[in-house]
C-alpha cells in the first residue's frame, strides 16, 4: 500500500530541491522563479496527500487556490523579470548587487 | 509490492529527477521543459490518490499556461547559456550539504510519524464518486469568500503585469495627426495693444 | 445526486461591508483612471482618499460587540480587527497624502500606485479578519503581490527593479514555507479553520512533533513578513531600492497586518503550542534587537538606516508576543500602531525634504536642518526621540509597556537585553538630531512643499508628543480589545 | 464645576504658551495681555470656587480628570482635590500672582526679555496651581518639580549676570537635595500603601502606624516617621528651612517681581501646604512632628538675626521671609495646621506687598539696593511709603493687622503644646517677634526716614512709580490689613478646613485655649495682656532709637561685638561650610570619578571601547548583507534549518 509518508517524503524532497535551487543558482533569475514553482508543487503535494488520506476535501480546495495564486504570482514575477531585464540588460543574479551593507 | 506502489515509485522517481534537472540545467529552456515533466509526473501521482480534478488542472493551468509563459519570457529575453561560475563550484558542497541535511531532517520527522501503521489508510471511493463535483460543491458555498479573494488576486495580477510591462517607448517615431491638425488661436494670431494714432502729435 | 445538494447558506454580507466597499471603489478608481489625463489625475488621488475615508466610516459604524464569524468560518469581525483596520486606513491615507507631491514632481503620479495601494489595503483587511489558513494565505498574497509590483513600479530605476526582484523571490519563498507549515498542521488537525485548529491542539496534546515541525515553517513565514532576523535580509535592500512613497507604504500599514497575522495564527490558532513559538520568537527577537540596532549605526543612507531600525522595532514587537498573555499582546499591539505612525512620520520628513530631482535620503541631507527650518527640525526631533524611546514621546511608553509585560513573566534577562540594545540604538537616532542641530547645512534651499504635506507631517510629529503625554486612551483601547 | 477646576490651571498655561511661543511675534503688549488675562481668569474662577466651597459649603471635590497610565495596578492620574484648603490656596496664589503680573509691566518695562519673563511667571503660576489642586502624589511631584524648574529659570533670568547664574544653580542644587528626600518619601508611600492617591493613602495610613521597617539591621524605624521626615525634607528644600535655606537669600538676584512671587505666595509656601495636606500622615507620628517643630523654630529665630545685619533692602525682606516660614513650620509642628495656613495666607499678602514696595524703591533709586544709600524717601514716594508701613506693621504683628492674628495664633498654639521641643520653640518664636520688629523697622527707618543719603543725581529723579506699580501695592495693602480680622475666627482656631486637615485628639490644644475669644476685637484687647505685643513694640522702639535717634550707635555696637557681627554677616557659615564641605568635597569626588571612573573606565573602556567594538561589529555584520540574492536565501534557509533542528530534535 502507498502510505501517507511516501507522498510527504516526495513533497519534502521537492521542497529541499527547490530551496537548493534558490540558493545554489547563480546564473539567472528565471531559474529562481521555476524553483518557486517547484516549492509550491511540494506544498501542493502535501495538501493533496493529506486531503486524500484524511478524507477531507478542504486540502484539495486549498491546492486549487494555491494554483490560482501561483499563476498570478508567476505572472507578476515574470513581469518584474521583464522590467528588470529592460533596466539592467541582464537577469544574472550576480549582477543584482547594487544595494548592500 | 503492489502495482500501485510500482507506479508511485516510477512517477516519484521521474518527478525527483526532473526537479533536480530543473535546478541544475544550464539552459533555462531545458529547465522549463523539465519543470513541465515534473508537473506531469506529479499530476500522475495525484491521480493515483483520486485527486483527478487537481491533476487535470495542474496540467491545464500549469503546463498549458504558466509554463508556456515561462518559455515565452525565456525566449523573448534572449538569455545566453553561460558557463558555470567559480563561486558555484566553491560553495556547491556547502549548499548541497545544507539541502541534504534539511531533506534528511524532514524525512525523519515525516517517516517517523506517517509511515506504516501511523499512516491513515487510503479509502478508495466508489466509481460514482466525482472528485470534481466534491470540490465544486464546497467551492462556491463554503469557500465563497476565498473564491472572491482569489478573483481579486487575479485582477491585481493583471493590473500589475500590465502596468509594469506596457509602455510607450520614448524614442519611437510616430505621427499624431490630431495634434498636427489642431489649430489654436494663440499660434496664429497676435493681438497687439497700442495707442491710437494721431492724437495731436 | 440532487438529494445530496447542500442547502446553500446565504452569507452574511454585512460582515464584509468595508471589504466590499473598498473593492468596489477600487474598481471604480481603476476604470475612472483610464479616462483621466495627467492633469486631472488628482481625481484618482482624491477618490482613493475618499475610499479610505468611507472605509473608516463603515468600519467605525460596525465597531463593538462580540466577535462574529461568517462565510463558513473563513472570516471574523472582532474589535481587535476593527481597530487594526482603522489604523491601516488612516496610516495608508497619510501615506497617500505624503506621496502625492513626490510622485507629481517626478512624473510618477499614476493611478496604479493608488489602485495597487488600495488592493494592498484590501489584502491587509483580509489578513486582519482571517479566520482560516486559506484566508490568511490569500490575504497575504493579495498584499504581497501588490507590494511586489509597487516596488517595481518605478520601472526605469535599476535599484527599484532589483529590489522588486529580490523581494519577489524571497517573499515567494517565505510564503512557500508558510504554506508548507500550514499543510503539516492541516494534516494533523484536519482543519483549516483557525478556531478548530486551536481547539484540536488544545484537546489532543501539544506535544505532537509534527505540530512543532509545521509550526517552525509557519513561524518562519511570519518572521519573514515582519522582517525579524534571520529572515530580515530583504528589508534593507527593499527599503532603499523602492521609491520613497513605496517604502513609506510598505513600512507602515503592512506591519500592522503582519501583527494581525501573528495574532491570528500563533495566538488564536496555536496558543497551546506557545512553549515552542515562544522559544523561537525569543531567539529572533534578541537577534533582531542586536543586529538591527548595531548595523543601523554603520548606515549612511537614511532609508537603509530606517530599515535596520524597523528590524530592531520588530524585535521589540516580538517581545510583547513572547510574553504570551493579554498584557503582552496589547503592549505589542500598541507598539505596532505607534510604530506605524512613527515610521510614516520619518519617511514623511524625507519626502518633505526632497524635491524634483533630489532625494533627501542620505544622512547628510539632514545636516543643519535647524538652520533651514526650526519647526521641521523640531518635528524630526520628536519622531527620532519617539523611535529612540525618549520620554515624554510615545515611543517611550510603547517600549515601557512591552518591557513591563516581559518583566511580568519573569524574563528579566530578555528585558535587560532589550534595554541594552535600545540604548545602543538610541545612538543613531540621536545622531540625526545632532546632525540637524549642530552641523552646518550643506544645502540651504528653502523647504518647499504643499500645505497639506506640511500640515500633516507637523501633525504627525506633534502626535508623537501628544500621545506621549496622553498614552492612556490608546493603551486602554488595546487592552480592551485583547482582554 | 469640574470644567472650572480644569480651567484654573489651564488659563495661565495658555497665557504662558502664547507669551512664550508667540511672544516674539505678537509683541510686548499682547504678550502681557495674554499672560495677565490667563492669570486673571484663574483668579476670577478661584473666587468662584472659593465661594462654592467655602461660603456655600459645598462638598469637597475629589475626582480624576485623566488617567495617564496604569502600571502594575497603580493608577497614574491627573486629578483634582478641591476642598477648603485648596480653595484658600487658590485665592492666595492667583491673587498675589495677578498683582505681581500687573506690577511686572512697570518693573520690567525696559527689559529685553519682557515676553520671556511673562511666559515664565505665568508658567510658574500654572505649576503652583497644579501643585495645590492635586489629588495624588504624582501630580504633586509634577507641580513640585515644575515650580522648581521655573524658579530656576526665573532666578537666572538675567542670565548674563554671573551672580544670577550662581544663585539659580544654588537654588536648583539645594532644591534637588530636598526633592531627593521628597521622592524617597513618595516612594515609601507607594511602597507601603500601593497607591498614589491621597484619599487611598490617608485611608490606609492608620494601619501603618504600628509598623516598622529595618534599613540597617537591628534598627527598627517606624515607617510613618521615616516617610514623614522624608517628605518634610522635601518641604525643607522648597520652604527654605535650616539647613536647606541657603538658596533663598541668594535668589534675590532675580528680578524683584519674582522675589515677590516665589517668596511670598508660591514656591516657598509649597512645603507648608504639602505638610498641611499630609496632616493625616504627620498626625500619626509625634517624632516627625517634633522634628518639624525644632527645624521650624530654629529657622524662625536664627534667620531673623541675619536680617539685622543686611544692608541690601531685598535681602532683609528675604530673611524676614525665612523667619516667617519658620513660624509657619512651627505651627505645623504643633499640629496647628490651620494657623500655619492662616499665617501663610496673611504672610502672602503683606510679604508680597513688602517685596513690591522694595521693588518700587529700587526702581525709583535706579536699581540701587543698598539701604545705606537711601533715606527720607517718604517725601518722594508717598504711596510706597504708606503701603510699606502697612506691610511692616502687619509683619511685626501689630494688633489689628493681618499678621497679628496669624502670628498670635501660632504663638498661643506653641505655648500650649506639650510636644518635645515645644519649650524651645516657644522661646524662639517670642524672641523672634522682637527681632522681626527690629529688623523690619530698621529697614523702614533706613529707607523712608532719616537723612537722604543718596547722591544728587538720583535725588533729582526720585518720584513715585507709575500706576501699574502703585495699584498692586494698594490692592495688596488692603488684605494685609483686613484679611486677618475676617478669617481669624474660623481659620486660626476653628474647624475651618473641615476634613481637609486632620488633627489628632491629643494635639487639639489650641482650640480649647482660645475659644472664649468670640471676636476679632476681643483678641486685640486680650493681646495687651500678653508678651508679644510688648516685644514687638520693644523692637520698633529699639529700631527707632538705633537708627533714628542715635544713628552712631549701630556702628559702635558692631565694633564692640565684632565677633557676633562677623558670624551674622557670614550667615553662621552655612554658605562657607557648604562651599568647602559639600561643593569642595563633591568637586574632589567628582574630579576623582572623572579622572578614574569617567575618563579611563567609562570613556576609555565602556564608551569609546564599546563604540569602537560596536562599530567594528557593525561593519562585520553588514558584510553579511552582501546584496546577493542567494546569500539572503541561504541565511533564511540556515535560519529555518537551525530552528527546525532545535525545535524538533531537542
Amino acid at each position: 500500500m502507498i502510505t501517507l509518508a511516501d507522498y510527504l517524503v516526495v513533497g519534502a524532497i521537492l521542497f529541499c530541491l527547490s530551496l537548493a535551487g534558490i540558493f545554489l543558482n547563480r546564473k539567472n533569475v528565471i531559474i529562481l522563479l521555476m524553483s518557486i514553482e517547484l516549492m509550491l508543487l511540494a506544498v501542493n503535494m502535501n495538501f493533496v496527500a493529506f486531503s486524500a488520506f484524511n478524507q477531507d476535501i478542504a486540502g484539495q480546495v486549498f491546492v486549487f487556490f494555491i494554483l490560482t495564486v501561483a499563476a498570478a504570482e508567476a505572472a507578476i514575477g515574470l513581469a518584474i523579470l521583464v522590467v528588470l531585464y529592460r533596466s539592467k540588460q541582464s537577469i544574472n543574479v550576480d549582477d543584482m548587487d547594487s544595494m548592500k551593507g | 509490492m503492489t502495482f500501485e506502489k510500482i507506479i508511485f515509485y516510477l512517477f516519484a522517481t521521474i518527478l525527483v529527477l526532473a526537479a533536480v534537472r530543473v535546478i541544475t540545467s544550464r539552459n533555462p529552456v531545458h529547465s522549463a521543459l523539465f519543470l513541465v515533466l515534473a508537473f506531469f509526473s506529479s499530476s500522475a501521482l495525484w491521480i493515483l490518490i483520486e485527486a483527478e480534478f487537481l491533476a487535470i488542472t495542474l496540467v491545464l493551468v500549469y503546463v498549458g499556461a504558466v509554463m508556456v509563459l515561462f518559455l515565452f519570457v525565456v525566449m523573448m529575453l534572449n538569455i545566453n547559456v553561460d558557463v558555470m561560475r567559480e563561486g558555484f563550484i566553491k560553495y556547491l558542497p556547502i549548499g548541497v550539504a545544507v539541502a541534504i541535511i534539511s531533506a534528511i531532517e524532514m524525512g525523519i520527522v515525516i517517516t517517523g510519524n506517517f509511515s506504516g501503521d501511523k499512516s491513515p489508510a487510503l479509502v478508495r471511493k466508489g466509481a460514482d464518486y466525482s472528485n470534481t463535483e466534491a470540490i465544486g460543491q464546497v467551492l462556491y458555498t463554503e469557500y465563497l469568500f476565498a473564491f472572491e479573494v482569489a478573483a481579486v488576486l487575479l485582477l491585481v495580477a493583471i493590473v500589475a503585469a500590465i502596468s509594469l510591462t506596457m509602455r510607450k517607448r520614448p524614442n519611437t517615431r510616430s505621427q499624431n495627426p490630431s495634434s498636427q491638425v489642431i489649430v489654436k488661436k494663440e499660434d496664429r494670431l497676435r493681438v497687439v495693444k497700442m495707442d491710437a494714432e494721431g492724437k495731436g502729435s | 445526486m440532487n438529494n445530496e445538494m447542500a442547502v446553500i447558506e446565504m452569507p452574511n454580507l454585512a460582515l464584509v461591508m468595508p471589504e466590499m466597499f473598498l473593492l468596489g471603489m477600487t474598481c471604480v478608481l481603476l476604470v475612472l483612471d483610464l479616462f483621466l489625463n495627467d492633469r486631472n489625475r488628482i481625481i484618482t488621488y482624491l477618490l482613493a482618499q475618499l475610499t479610505l475615508f468611507g472605509a473608516v466610516v463603515i468600519t467605525f459604524s460596525q465597531m463593538g460587540g462580540e466577535a462574529v464569524t461568517g462565510f463558513s468560518g473563513s472570516f471574523v469581525r472582532d474589535s481587535m480587527g476593527d481597530i487594526l483596520k482603522i489604523f491601516i486606513y488612516v496610516v495608508t491615507a497619510i501615506v497617500f497624502l505624503y506621496s502625492r507631491q513626490y510622485l507629481q514632481l517626478r512624473n510618477m503620479f499614476r493611478g496604479e500606485y493608488y489602485a495597487l495601494g488600495l488592493f494592498g489595503v484590501l489584502g491587509m483587511m483580509i489578513m486582519v479578519s482571517a479566520h482560516s489558513f486559506l484566508t490568511v494565505y490569500l490575504g497575504l498574497e493579495l498584499l504581497s503581490l501588490s507590494l511586489y509590483s509597487m516596488v517595481a513600479l518605478n520601472r526605469d530605476s535599476e535599484a527599484s527593479t532589483e529590489a522588486a526582484m529580490k523581494y519577489f523571490v524571497l517573499g515567494a519563498m517565505a510564503s512557500g514555507m508558510l504554506l508548507y507549515g500550514m499543510s503539516m498542521i492541516y494534516g494533523i488537525t484536519g482543519s483549516l479553520d483557525i478556531k478548530e485548529v486551536g481547539s484540536y491542539i488544545a484537546n489532543n496534546g501539544a506535544n505532537n512533533i509534527i505540530l512543532s515541525f509545521g509550526l517552525v515553517f509557519v513561524v518562519v513565514g511570519l518572521a519573514f513578513k515582519l522582517g525579524a532576523v534571520p529572515f530580515h535580509m530583504w528589508v534593507p535592500d527593499i527599503y532603499q531600492g523602492a521609491q520613497t512613497p513605496v517604502t513609506l507604504y510598505l513600512g507602515a500599514a503592512p506591519k500592522i497586518a503582519a501583527f494581525a497575522m501573528v495574532m491570528r495564527l500563533l495566538v488564536d490558532g496555536m496558543e497551546a503550542l506557545y512553549v515552542d513559538w515562544q522559544q523561537m520568537l525569543t531567539i529572533m527577537a534578541v537577534l533582531s534587537l542586536a543586529l538591527g540596532n548595531v548595523v543601523a549605526i554603520a548606515q549612511t543612507n537614511i532609508k537603509r538606516m530606517l530599515a535596520y531600525s524597523t528590524i530592531s522595532h520588530v524585535g521589540f514587537l516580538l517581545l510583547g508576543i513572547i510574553a504570551a498573555g493579554p498584557d503582552g499582546y496589547s503592549a505589542s499591539m500598541f507598539y505596532v500602531l505607534i510604530y506605524a505612525l512613527m515610521s510614516t512620520g520619518a519617511f514623511g520628513m524625507i519626502i518633505l525634504l526632497s524635491r524634483a530631482g533630489f532625494e533627501a535620503d542620505t544622512l547628510d541631507d539632514f545636516k543643519g536642518l535647524n538652520e533651514r527650518s526650526k519647526w521641521y527640525a523640531f518635528i524630526m526631533l520628536l519622531i527620532m526621540f519617539s523611535m529612540a524611546g525618549v520620554p515624554p514621546t510615545v515611543g517611550f511608553f510603547a517600549k515601557l509597556w512591552v518591557l513591563e509585560a516581559v518583566l511580568n513573566v519573569d524574563m528579566v534577562w530578555l528585558a535587560a537585553v532589550a534595554v541594552l540594545f535600545s540604548v545602543i540604538g538610541a545612538y543613531y537616532y540621536i545622531r540625526i538630531v545632532k546632525l540637524m542641530y549642530f552641523d552646518k547645512a550643506e544645502d540651504n534651499s528653502v523647504i518647499v512643499a504643499d500645505v497639506d504635506l506640511k500640515v500633516v507631517v507637523s501633525a504627525n510629529g506633534i502626535l508623537m508628543l501628544v500621545l506621549g503625554l496622553f498614552p492612556g486612551m490608546l493603551m486602554a483601547v488595546c487592552q480592551q480589545v485583547l482582554a | 464645576m469640574q470644567s472650572i477646576y480644569l480651567a484654573i490651571p489651564l488659563a495661565p498655561l495658555l497665557g504662558a504658551m502664547i507669551a512664550g511661543f508667540f511672544g516674539w511675534k505678537i509683541g510686548r503688549t499682547a504678550s502681557h495681555i495674554a499672560a495677565i488675562t490667563g492669570v486673571a481668569v484663574a483668579f476670577v474662577l478661584s473666587v468662584i470656587v472659593f465661594k462654592h466651597i467655602v461660603i456655600d459649603a459645598a462638598e469637597p471635590f475629589n475626582g480624576t480628570v485623566y488617567t495617564w497610565m496604569v502600571s502594575n495596578g497603580i493608577n497614574f492620574q491627573i486629578g483634582f482635590l478641591i476642598d477648603k484648603l485648596t480653595a484658600v490656596m487658590l485665592i492666595v496664589v492667583t491673587f498675589v500672582s495677578l498683582m505681581v503680573h500687573i506690577y511686572t509691566i512697570g518693573y520690567m518695562h525696559d527689559d529685553p526679555g519682557y515676553q520671556r519673563f511673562f511666559s515664565y511667571i505665568a508658567l510658574f503660576t500654572f505649576s503652583m496651581l497644579m501643585l495645590v489642586m492635586s489629588n495624588n502624589f504624582l501630580q504633586l511631584f509634577f507641580g513640585w518639580e515644575a515650580v522648581g524648574l521655573v524658579s530656576y529659570l526665573l532666578i537666572g533670568f538675567w542670565y548674563k549676570k554671573p551672580t544670577a547664574i550662581y544663585a539659580n544653580l544654588k537654588a536648583f542644587l539645594v532644591n534637588r537635595v530636598g526633592d531627593f528626600g521628597f521622592l524617597l518619601g513618595i516612594a515609601a508611600v507607594l511602597m507601603y500603601t500601593g497607591s498614589l492617591d491621597y484619599a487611598e493613602v490617608f485611608k490606609q495610613a492608620p494601619s501603618l502606624s504600628g509598623r516598622t521597617m529595618e534599613i540597617f539591621d537591628g534598627h527598627a524605624w517606624s515607617i510613618l516617621t521615616v516617610t514623614c521626615i522624608l517628605l518634610f525634607i522635601g518641604a525643607m528644600g522648597k520652604s527654605a528651612q535650616v539647613p536647606l535655606h541657603v538658596w533663598l537669600p541668594d535668589s534675590m538676584e532675580g528680578p524683584t517681581p519674582i522675589s515677590a512671587l516665589i517668596h511670598a505666595a508660591t514656591m516657598v509656601t509649597a512645603g507648608i501646604f504639602m505638610v498641611a495636606r499630609m496632616s493625616p500622615l504627620f498626625e500619626l507620628t509625634e517624632t516627625a512632628l517634633s522634628f518639624v517643630l525644632v527645624i521650624g523654630a530654629t529657622t524662625a529665630l536664627f534667620m531673623g538675626f541675619l536680617g539685622l545685619v543686611q544692608n541690601d533692602i531685598k535681602r532683609v525682606v528675604a530673611y524676614s521671609t525665612l523667619s516667617q516660614l519658620g513660624y509657619m513650620t512651627v505651627a505645623l509642628g504643633v499640629s496647628a495646621y490651620s494657623a500655619g495656613i492662616f499665617h501663610l495666607m496673611t504672610h502672602a499678602f503683606f510679604k508680597a506687598l513688602l517685596f513690591l514696595g522694595a521693588g518700587a524703591v529700587i526702581i525709583a533709586m535706579h536699581h540701587e539696593q543698598d539701604m545705606r544709600k537711601m533715606g527720607g524717601l517718604r517725601k518722594y514716594m508717598p504711596i510706597t511709603w504708606i503701603t510699606s508701613l502697612i506691610g511692616s506693621l502687619a509683619l511685626i504683628g501689630t494688633p489689628g493687622f493681618a499678621g497679628f492674628y496669624s502670628k498670635d495664633a501660632i504663638i498661643v498654639a506653641v505655648r500650649e503644646s506639650s510636644l518635645a521641643g515645644a519649650g524651645y520653640a516657644y522661646m524662639a518664636v517670642l524672641i523672634g517677634v522682637f527681632i522681626t520688629a527690629l529688623y523690619s523697622f530698621r529697614m523702614y527707618f533706613m529707607v523712608f526716614h532719616g537723612k537722604e543719603r543718596m547722591d544728587d543725581h538720583t535725588r533729582e529723579h526720585l518720584h513715585e512709580c507709575s500706576k501699574v506699580v502703585t495699584v498692586p501695592l494698594i490692592l495688596l495693602a488692603i488684605p494685609s490689613v483686613i484679611a486677618g480680622a475676617i478669617f481669624v475666627d474660623q481659620m486660626a482656631f476653628g474647624g475651618f478646613f473641615g476634613s481637609a486637615i486632620v488633627v489628632d485628639e491629643s494635639h487639639r490644644i489650641a482650640t480649647e485655649v482660645t475659644h472664649h475669644f468670640d471676636s476679632w476685637w476681643g483678641l486685640i484687647l486680650h493681646s495687651f495682656a500678653d508678651y508679644p505685643v510688648y516685644l514687638a513694640a520693644g523692637g520698633v522702639f529699639t529700631a527707632w532709637f538705633l537708627y533714628m535717634k542715635r544713628p552712631d550707635l549701630p556702628d559702635m555696637i558692631q565694633q564692640r561685638f565684632a565677633l557676633v557681627h562677623k558670624v551674622l554677616v557670614n550667615k553662621y557659615g552655612f554658605d562657607r561650610f557648604n562651599e568647602i564641605v559639600f561643593a569642595g568635597g563633591s568637586r574632589l569626588l567628582g574630579g576623582m570619578f572623572w579622572r578614574v571612573g569617567d575618563e579611563k573606565l567609562i570613556d576609555g573602556l565602556v564608551v569609546n571601547g564599546s563604540a569602537k567594538s560596536i562599530g567594528w561589529f557593525s561593519s562585520i555584520a553588514r558584510r553579511f548583507q552582501s546584496g546577493y540574492l542567494y546569500h539572503y536565501a541561504f541565511v533564511m534557509i540556515i535560519g529555518l534549518l537551525l530552528l527546525l533542528t532545535w525545535i524538533v530534535f531537542r
